[in-house]
């Protein structure tokens, strides 16, 4: 992205590294509930294992895995699991985010409906502060183009 | 231009330490704002939600609203970057 | 000597509100304002998080198998809840200010205020 | 709540906030904006805030210094004041 000469180190480590930060922050959202994390945490991290991708690779290499029509399709699905989740509880009788009410469909109780509940509103969160990260920095990183078609 | 600043800063500095002799001491279990609803939260949300971080619990479900509010402010972050950024057309 | 001991945490805090004040209100380059925004921010969410605290008690997390919870056994965790959204708005707040800080440098190819008030004219 | 710990790493803060003011170059400003992060993060931590000051180690010592440092590198890096 900011000079042509990509180091063979910096690849090969930042190639390892990279899954062990995404499991990381996929740790960090499902063990919101017993230990300090959940969505924005997780969700930021996640979004700085892509950055670290574009600063050691190629922005190219980047779009291969997350093109920037995915990155804006995953920025409005988190927002839609989050009211999403709402509107099921709505529609099970109960109030707008009342998880309780979900464990007609949940093989648990009321009390760990509830618990599901919250872990719903975390995955939800986490994809859109995931794609929101990653497509402020890539908007950040474009050039500039007075003419041709931007990908 | 530098001192008109500096003046504005020193004057509403001044004024809030002024303001602090009214509030209540630093860690003092008794302020007013660990008395009001933070009792109910710390006491009934293991019990209502099974959830052992509070700050999880309050998060996402007592005050699930705000929670999605934040969320489409984020959200529209993201979407007014690229509106001002990306060139759309031709 | 009880009134310094209780109160000096909320003066340092002033005294970095003043420094982001001063940041935003004095400096002439763009950036330095925004750091300076950024600083205000932060000794906003440092009062916060101080109004929580309470002596002798712990993080908010139930350890496991605890029954009978106290409320002065925990910290007060709602205006942890309240902040933790609020710095998350932070960063995004900062990354559509550096956009717009990005577009004024492609027009004016200076970042200084009184120079882009100079070239408006 | 240690008041000493929490004196030592109020003064740092305070410290790093002044310098990050006061330096001309505005990338040492934004490096020395991500230490004034990560002092924060560790007030908060000794405060009892465990999920604050998470977030405050991700978002403000990590993604908010890369974005500081791409938006600075895509404009200038001299500043008059």
């Amino acid at each position: 992205m900011i000079s042509h000469f990509y180091d063979v180190i910096v690849q090969t480590v930042c190639r390892l590294l990279i899954p062990f930060i995404q499991v990381y922050g996929l740790y960090v959202i499902a063990h919101g509930h017993g230990s300090p994390g959940g969505g924005f945490q997780g969700g930021v991290i996640l979004g700085a294992s892509f950055i670290l991708l574009c600063l050691s690779h190629d922005i190219q290499e980047m779009k291969k895995r997350l093109s920037r029509r995915a990155v804006l399709l995953l920025c409005s699905l988190g927002v839609i699991i989050y009211s999403g989740i709402g509107f099921a509880c709505l529609f099970f009788g109960g109030k707008y985010l009342d998880y309780g009410k979900l464990h007609q469909i949940l093989p648990v109780d009321l009390v760990g409906a509830r618990s599901m509940g919250i872990f719903g509103i975390e995955v939800g969160v986490g994809i859109t502060v995931m794609a929101v990260m990653v497509s402020i920095f890539l908007d950040l990183s474009s050039e500039e183009k007075e003419k041709g078609r931007p990908e | 231009m530098k001192w008109t600043a500096l003046i504005a800063v020193c004057l509403t500095g001044g004024l809030l330490i002024y303001g602090t002799a009214d509030m209540p001491d630093w860690g003092d279990p008794a302020s007013p704002a660990s008395l009001h609803v933070s009792p109910r939260y710390i006491e009934k949300t293991v019990e209502e939600t099974a959830v052992p971080n509070m700050v999880t619990s309050v998060l996402a479900d007592y005050r699930g609203y705000d929670t999605l509010g934040e969320t489409t402010v984020i959200f529209t972050a993201g979407i007014a970057c690229i509106l001002l950024i990306r060139r759309f057309g031709k | 000597m009880e009134f310094i001991v209780g109160k000096y945490n909320y003066w340092i805090y002033i005294c970095l509100m003043m420094i982001g004040f001063y940041a935003m209100i004095g400096k002439r380059n763009l950036v330095k304002k925004l750091i300076g925004m950024n600083i205000f921010q932060t000794s906003i969410i440092l009062y916060f998080i101080s109004t929580g605290s309470k002596k002798g008690a712990t993080i908010p997390i139930v350890e496991h198998g605890a029954s009978a919870i106290q409320a002065g056994q925990y910290i007060n965790p709602l205006p942890h809840v309240l902040m933790l959204t609020a710095i998350v708005v932070m960063v995004s707040t900062f990354g559509v200010a550096l956009a717009l800080l990005l577009m004024i440098y492609r027009r004016y190819h200076t970042l200084e205020e009184d120079e882009i008030l100079r070239l408006r004219r | 709540m240690i008041w000493q710990l929490d004196l030592i790493l109020l003064a740092f803060v305070l410290i790093c906030a002044i310098a990050s003011i006061a330096v001309k170059d505005l990338l040492s400003s934004a490096i020395i904006f991500g230490a004034y992060s990560f002092f924060m993060c560790l007030l908060w931590a000794e405060m009892g805030a465990v999920d604050v000051a998470f977030t405050e180690a991700s978002v403000g010592a990590g993604v908010s210094t890369i974005f500081f440092i791409v938006a600075i590198l895509k404009t200038t890096r001299r500043s008059k004041d």
